[in-house]
């Protein structure tokens, strides 16, 4: 692993994002952040999306899963971060695999609509249960970051926190790429049938890769969430976010770690300025539409797609 | 005494229609049964009972004695059976090596990823196909989804092999090519081989037995003689009195 | 227990026009494979199609359908050879994207041209009393249209040439095109037709309430559910989907704090897709 | 090169108002250009707008010796709070803003307000009337509406002089705002001894809102009170015309206080909202306009009459200017110690803010009335001020009479 060329790509990567900060100063930071927790969202879905072929249209589930649990034990149990973080991601992957071993018998279509539907049952019965404050959600009393120094210094320990789950993204979707469990998963992207007959465990193999990439976007909704001050269902069940995140893959290019973090970072860069910009924030649906639309039509492969179709040696060096 | 693989009357329909009724059959290590019969007569079907891609209605199906009816196809690979597809599915975003190495992996062997890729080169010398080795499946001719079949099959190191009709659609070359490969596949590693062959000259010189199938059911079996003299099947399927001796005259 | 029944009454009056929603995104499905996440954004045209015909263009908004659905053809067909036919026959992920985005576009203009304020469509019918209850006259009226629609949809299909190639088109496409059928202009009428329902449909329930143009995507998570309910790409089960739908609302309602709604219906829709993914109302099938 | 410069200096004077302005002061805010609470939102950035027009026109903002022009930067939330606190992070960090607005709703409000502890800027809150965000400990957030637990107590002390008797359903929007104040209003009609017969909230999203009528007919329930904002609430007025409900009383929250619920018609008579400000109220003001003056203000420019979003979004802005001329610094500290202090009448009515630790800056000082909509003589609709029935204008119409 040390000497492929991305590893260490990854590597400059996740330096960058430690560093800049430091020198760029508090509006590099929060960009980045953004930016960290859209390419951590993208990553995990390429595990379903790029590695297995399953369209998951509902992976936002996970991250508002993980604030909703991890807010929850933080201001109700009143547990410390880093306890919420790992309580919160070992649920989700349990209830993940639970949920992965039904749905993942759908296929297809089918099994997209199904994510639909888990968000929005989910996003509803969150709404309802008082336990988690129903629709108020919950509030994050500011002495819970009196640990961490004060809400000040508390957005430099949860900014560096984020940065470890991306580079436990990266890293995570490089090994299991170049792992003997990849190998099935591409099998059953290909063609799940034929893997089957190949010997490939479909069915079991399926269900743990749903539930592996529920870990680190549950754990990115407990920082989000905990750095955002409040949760409320609207806000961490957004279907709109997980379609984003399919966006994010495809413009950057699916199948790739490179082209799924390329992508999370290109689209918080690219809405940032449309949000923004005078001229376009009352067209930046068109514009990321039409975009997209032209993506689907003419460029399948998103930006690492292209740069492949160019460049052969890419394909070596960029995975 | 315990057959490599032993079936016991599977029958299976589909709604209304009777794909495969009461077929019985075994096999025994080192041995090639060609399976030979009409277009619809349930060969396909057959193998997808035996392989563990659709569960039988009724029937038994043992593998060196162990009970695996209706198991997943996955498991009935453990066991140490690979198949081939009549319609290639090569995954066809993923390297020839890639592919091999699938079946490698996930074969009876369960290989280690290193390893399983030496093994998957092997087996690529073996088929022909090793100097494709990194081109995309989807890029290989019909000829070489074939061979890539047999190679994905054959990467597993099973103990049984199925062979669904991989000389359909290839020109004389190829079909000579691809005999060569079967043959060599029983020499080097002596496991059963069980083809569904429309090309009688190949199944009759390759097959040490022989079964036809007509309408689902079992119509004879026996050595490649007995069965192209059998009446029934000279009428059912051949048709041509005479067809024996052309067939039996071996190139 | 007449409070029980006016609720059920009321829930399969607007079942019946989840139902004619529906019918838009499953013929869609059924014919080309593809699940349009263009569907509420089509439904909220039709409403805005409908409010700007009866207000600006002072129709009557009943006689204004007829110019809603032919609308909503003609958009379809356009949507269909910029967006969609492209990305027919290739994996799901692109043609749900490609709809996706098509969806983007019209909420982006339409929020820019029309706002997000909610609009009203006025109209006056009295209603039906059953005791203290009353059943709202446009409610009822608009029951009974999307029920004729959706005959009329059926009696299309079955009964005339074009309906029938649409139907061979679904069940095989290759097939069909072997008797000769030119299926990509098949395809192309499919898809207007899907979506001038769509339009019909949203123009209906603009005459029951406000909306704006981001009402469409709750109707859009109805039609999912009322689709998967009648199984996805039979047209006659959506609408018995949709009622099936109507009536659980209705019946369940009256016990049930009206925000637990939502927890219900998208939980037993993700329960029938797993159990019964071919639908409901489909009894023998195939293979 | 010396003419050059004195003629673009004359040209210069000529044109703009002369007076030399030392700095900016920049105000960031986020409103609901698009998404569901877009009605509900635009009014209080008119309101926000006027002032600071207003404000620039008479010279600014004076600080000390110098003249601060008001400057705003603003971004559209879409209505949706994961973008609020991305908006307001850049408002603070890239626009060098020196103070805040709050969006709009208490939902985005909450999400908003944490910007300004982690950043140490004042945030003027208004249309956020939930109080749960003043509890966890802040510093810098003042609020200027009357906290969502009080926002029912005119309607229910008007319910309680009248028809004491009453059966009252509390039908409410299941989110951050209506719930509060649907728990307030529980416990205040308790308090009153009244009968509270439904207590449901509904689906945001909500349409239809015919199952939940047909319960409140079941309950046999006299008076409605409930709602949400603009969305929900016009289309839940609309529908108990429709349903021809006979109720004696119907309270809504926000949506009939927005212009646009004349649009009904028939459905808005007789329909009343608890109002942070209505037009005709009479305050005495310790600075500012009056609310005539700012009512003529408002509908000049904007051709309609201002509802309390308006008001609201106009007060935080003489609120905030007020306490930085009393600071004489843009410091936010000082600011803040100024907004303590503070106890003043606007045309608003009265401002104070809560200065203990555990519910800083919530405001206790302002009082709200109830509004109605009636028919003036011609059969024109109108919003009369209906309660406390002292400072009225009209009187309750009670029961309804359709």
């Amino acid at each position: 692993m040390l000497k492929k060329p991305f590893f260490w790509i990854m590597v400059a990567t996740v330096i960058a994002f430690v560093v800049m900060p430091i020198f760029g100063g508090i509006g590099v930071r929060e960009s980045l952040f953004l930016a960290a927790v859209y390419m951590i969202l993208a990553l995990n879905l390429n595990l379903m999306i790029g590695y297995t072929g399953y369209v998951n249209f509902g992976s936002i589930v996970f991250f508002g899963l993980g604030g909703t649990l991890g807010i929850y034990a933080i201001t109700v149990m009143g547990w410390p971060l880093w306890a919420a973080l790992i309580g919160a991601a070992v649920v989700v992957a349990l209830l993940a695999l639970l949920l992965g071993l039904g749905i993942l018998r759908l296929r297809g279509a089918y099994f997209a609509l199904a994510t639909i539907g888990v968000v929005e049952a989910t996003k509803s019965f969150v709404s309802n249960f008082d336990p988690f404050g129903g629709s108020t959600g919950m509030y994050i009393s500011f002495s819970s970051y009196k640990p961490l120094g004060g809400p000040r210094e508390a957005l430099w320990i949860v900014y560096f926190l984020v940065i470890a789950v991306l580079a436990a993204s990266l890293l995570l979707g490089y090994m299991i790429k170049r792992s003997r469990f990849g190998l099935g998963l591409f099998a059953i992207r290909e063609d799940e049938d034929a893997a089957m007959v190949l010997g490939v465990k479909a069915p079991l193999f399926k269900a743990i890769i749903y539930s592996v990439s529920s870990i680190l976007p549950a754990m990115a909704g407990v920082l989000f969430f905990f750095k955002n001050g409040v949760i409320q269902p609207d806000q961490a069940f957004e279907l709109t976010l997980s379609i984003e995140a399919i966006v994010m893959l495809m413009l950057g290019g699916q199948g790739t770690v490179f082209g799924a973090a390329l992508g999370g970072f290109a689209y918080e860069q690219f809405r940032g300025y449309l949000l923004t910009s005078a001229t376009f924030s009352n067209f930046h649906l068109v514009i990321a539409g039409a975009l997209l639309l032209l993506i689907v039509l003419f460029a399948p492969g998103g930006l690492t797609g292209w740069l492949h179709e160019r460049w052969s040696l890419t394909r070596r060096v960029l995975e | 005494m315990t057959h490599l693989i032993n079936v016991e009357g599977v029958s299976k329909r589909f709604s209304g229609v009777q794909a495969v009724n009461g077929v019985s059959f075994y096999m025994d290590e080192g041995e090639i049964l060609g399976l030979i019969g009409p277009n619809g007569a349930g060969k396909t079907t057959l193998f997808n009972l035996v392989s563990g891609v659709i569960p039988p209605d009724e029937g038994r199906v043992t593998m060196l004695g162990e009970d695996i009816t209706g198991m997943a196809p996955y498991n009935v690979v453990n066991r140490g059976l690979a198949r081939t597809h009549q319609i290639v599915k090569p995954l066809n975003d993923m390297t020839v090596l890639e592919n091999v190495t699938v079946g490698a992996c996930f074969g009876r062997e369960k290989l280690q990823l290193g390893k399983a890729r030496e093994h998957a080169l092997k087996v690529l010398h073996t088929v022909g196909l090793a100097d494709r080795k990194d081109v995309l499946a989807v890029h290989l001719t019909i000829a070489g989804k074939k061979r890539l079949e047999v190679a994905r099959a054959l990467a597993g190191n099973p103990r049984l092999l199925l062979l669904d009709e991989v000389l359909a659609g290839l020109n004389p070359t190829e079909v000579a090519g691809m005999i060569e490969v079967i043959r060599t596949v029983r020499k080097e590693t002596g496991i059963g081989i069980l083809m569904i062959e429309h090309l009688m000259q190949a199944v009759m010189s390759l097959s040490d037995r022989v079964m036809v199938l007509n309408f689902g059911e079992l119509l004879a079996t026996g050595t490649p003689e007995e069965v192209a003299n059998h009446p029934h099947v000279v009428e059912a399927y051949l048709g041509d009195p005479n067809m024996a001796e052309k067939l039996m005259a071996r190139q | 227990m007449i409070g029980i029944l006016v609720s059920v009454i009321n829930g399969l009056l607007l079942g019946s026009i989840y139902g004619l929603a529906a019918i838009g995104l499953t013929l869609i499905f059924g014919v080309m494979k593809v699940i349009n996440l263009a569907h509420g954004a089509m439904i909220a045209l039709g409403m805005f199609a409908l409010y700007f015909l009866a207000t600006s263009g002072g129709m009557n908004p009943y006689l204004a359908l007829p110019l809603v659905a032919i609308g909503g053809f003609v958009g379809g067909v356009a949507v269909y050879w910029i967006g969609v036919h492209r990305v027919i026959g290739r994996a799901e992920l692109m043609s749900l994207l490609a709809t996706f985005a098509v969806s983007m576009i019209i909420i982006g203009l339409g929020t820019a041209l029309w706002s997000t304020s909610p609009y009203n469509v006025q109209i006056n019918i009295p209603g039906v009393a059953i005791g203290n209850y009353t059943i709202p006259g446009n409610h009822l009226v608009a029951a009974v249209i999307a029920i004729l629609i959706a005959a009329a949809l059926y009696l299309f299909l079955f009964y005339t040439r074009l309906g029938k190639a649409i139907r061979a088109v679904a069940s095989n496409r290759q097939a069909a095109e072997l008797m000769g059928i030119p299926s990509t202009r098949v395809l192309a009428i499919a898809f207007g037709i899907g979506i001038g329902i769509a339009a019909v449909a949203g123009a209906l329930i603009a005459t029951l309430f406000p909306f704006t143009i981001l009402s469409g995507g709750g109707y859009e998570l109805k039609s999912f559910v009322v689709t998967v309910l009648g199984g996805l790409g039979n047209p006659a089960g959506a609408l018995l989907g949709g009622l099936l739908l109507g009536f659980i609302e209705g019946v369940v309602s009256p016990f049930v704090d009206v925000s637990w709604t939502p927890v219900i219906e998208f939980s037993l829709f993700v329960v029938i897709l797993i159990a019964f993914p071919m639908g409901l109302f489909r009894v023998g099938r195939g293979k | 090169m010396k003419k050059l410069a004195l003629s673009l200096l004359i040209s210069a004077s000529l044109t703009a108002p002369a007076i030399s302005y030392a700095k900016d002061i920049v105000i960031g805010f986020t409103t609901s250009e698009t998404g569901k609470l877009n009605a509900d939102s635009t009014p209080q950035l008119q309101g926000f707008e006027l002032w600071r027009d207003q404000v620039n026109a008479a010279g600014g903002i004076k600080v000390g010796n110098d003249h601060y022009k008001v400057k705003f930067v603003k971004y559209d939330d879409q209505s949706t709070a994961s973008r609020v606190q991305q908006l307001y992070v850049r408002l603070v960090t890239q626009d060098n803003a020196n103070f805040l607005f709050s969006p709009y709703s208490s939902g985005l409000t909450a999400t908003a307000a944490i910007i300004s502890e982690q950043y140490g800027k004042v945030m003027i809150t208004t249309g956020a009337a939930e109080g749960k965000t003043y509890e966890l400990g802040n510093q810098y957030l003042f609020q200027m509406y009357t906290p969502a637990n009080l926002y029912l107590a005119s309607a229910l002390d008007a319910v309680k002089a009248k028809d004491p008797g009453a059966k009252i359903a509390l039908i409410y929007e299941n989110g951050g705002f209506a719930k509060a104040v649907a728990k307030g209003a529980k416990q205040y009609a308790g308090k009153l001894g009244l009968n509270v017969v439904m207590d449901e909230a509904y689906d945001p999203s909500t349409t239809d809102f015919s199952p939940i009528l047909n319960k409140v007919v079941t309950s046999g329930a006299t008076v409605l009170i409930g709602g949400g904002h603009f969305a929900d609430g016009s289309t839940l007025a609309r529908q108990l015309h429709e349903q021809n409900m006979k109720l004696k009383m119907i309270s809504l929250l926000v949506a009939p206080d927005v212009p646009k619920f004349v649009e009904l018609g028939d459905a808005a008579y007789g329909v009343s909202v608890p109002s942070q400000w209505e037009p005709e109220v009479k305050f005495t003001p310790d600075f500012g306009p009056t609310a005539a003056q700012f009512t003529k203000e408002y509908k000049a420019r904007y051709h309609v009459t201002p509802g309390y979003h308006a008001a609201g979004g106009y007060a935080s802005g003489i609120v905030l200017e007020h306490a930085i001329e009393q600071a004489g610094s843009l410091d936010t500290d000082k600011v803040a110690a100024a907004l303590n202090k503070m106890n003043a009448t606007t045309f608003y009515g009265n401002i104070q803010f809560a200065t203990d630790k555990s519910d800083h800056g919530l405001q206790i000082g302002h009082d709200m009335v109830l509004a109605q909509w009636q028919k003036d003589s011609q059969g024109k609709l109108g919003k009369q001020v209906v309660w406390p029935a002292a400072a009225g204008t009209a009187p309750l119409i009670y029961p309804i009479s359709k």
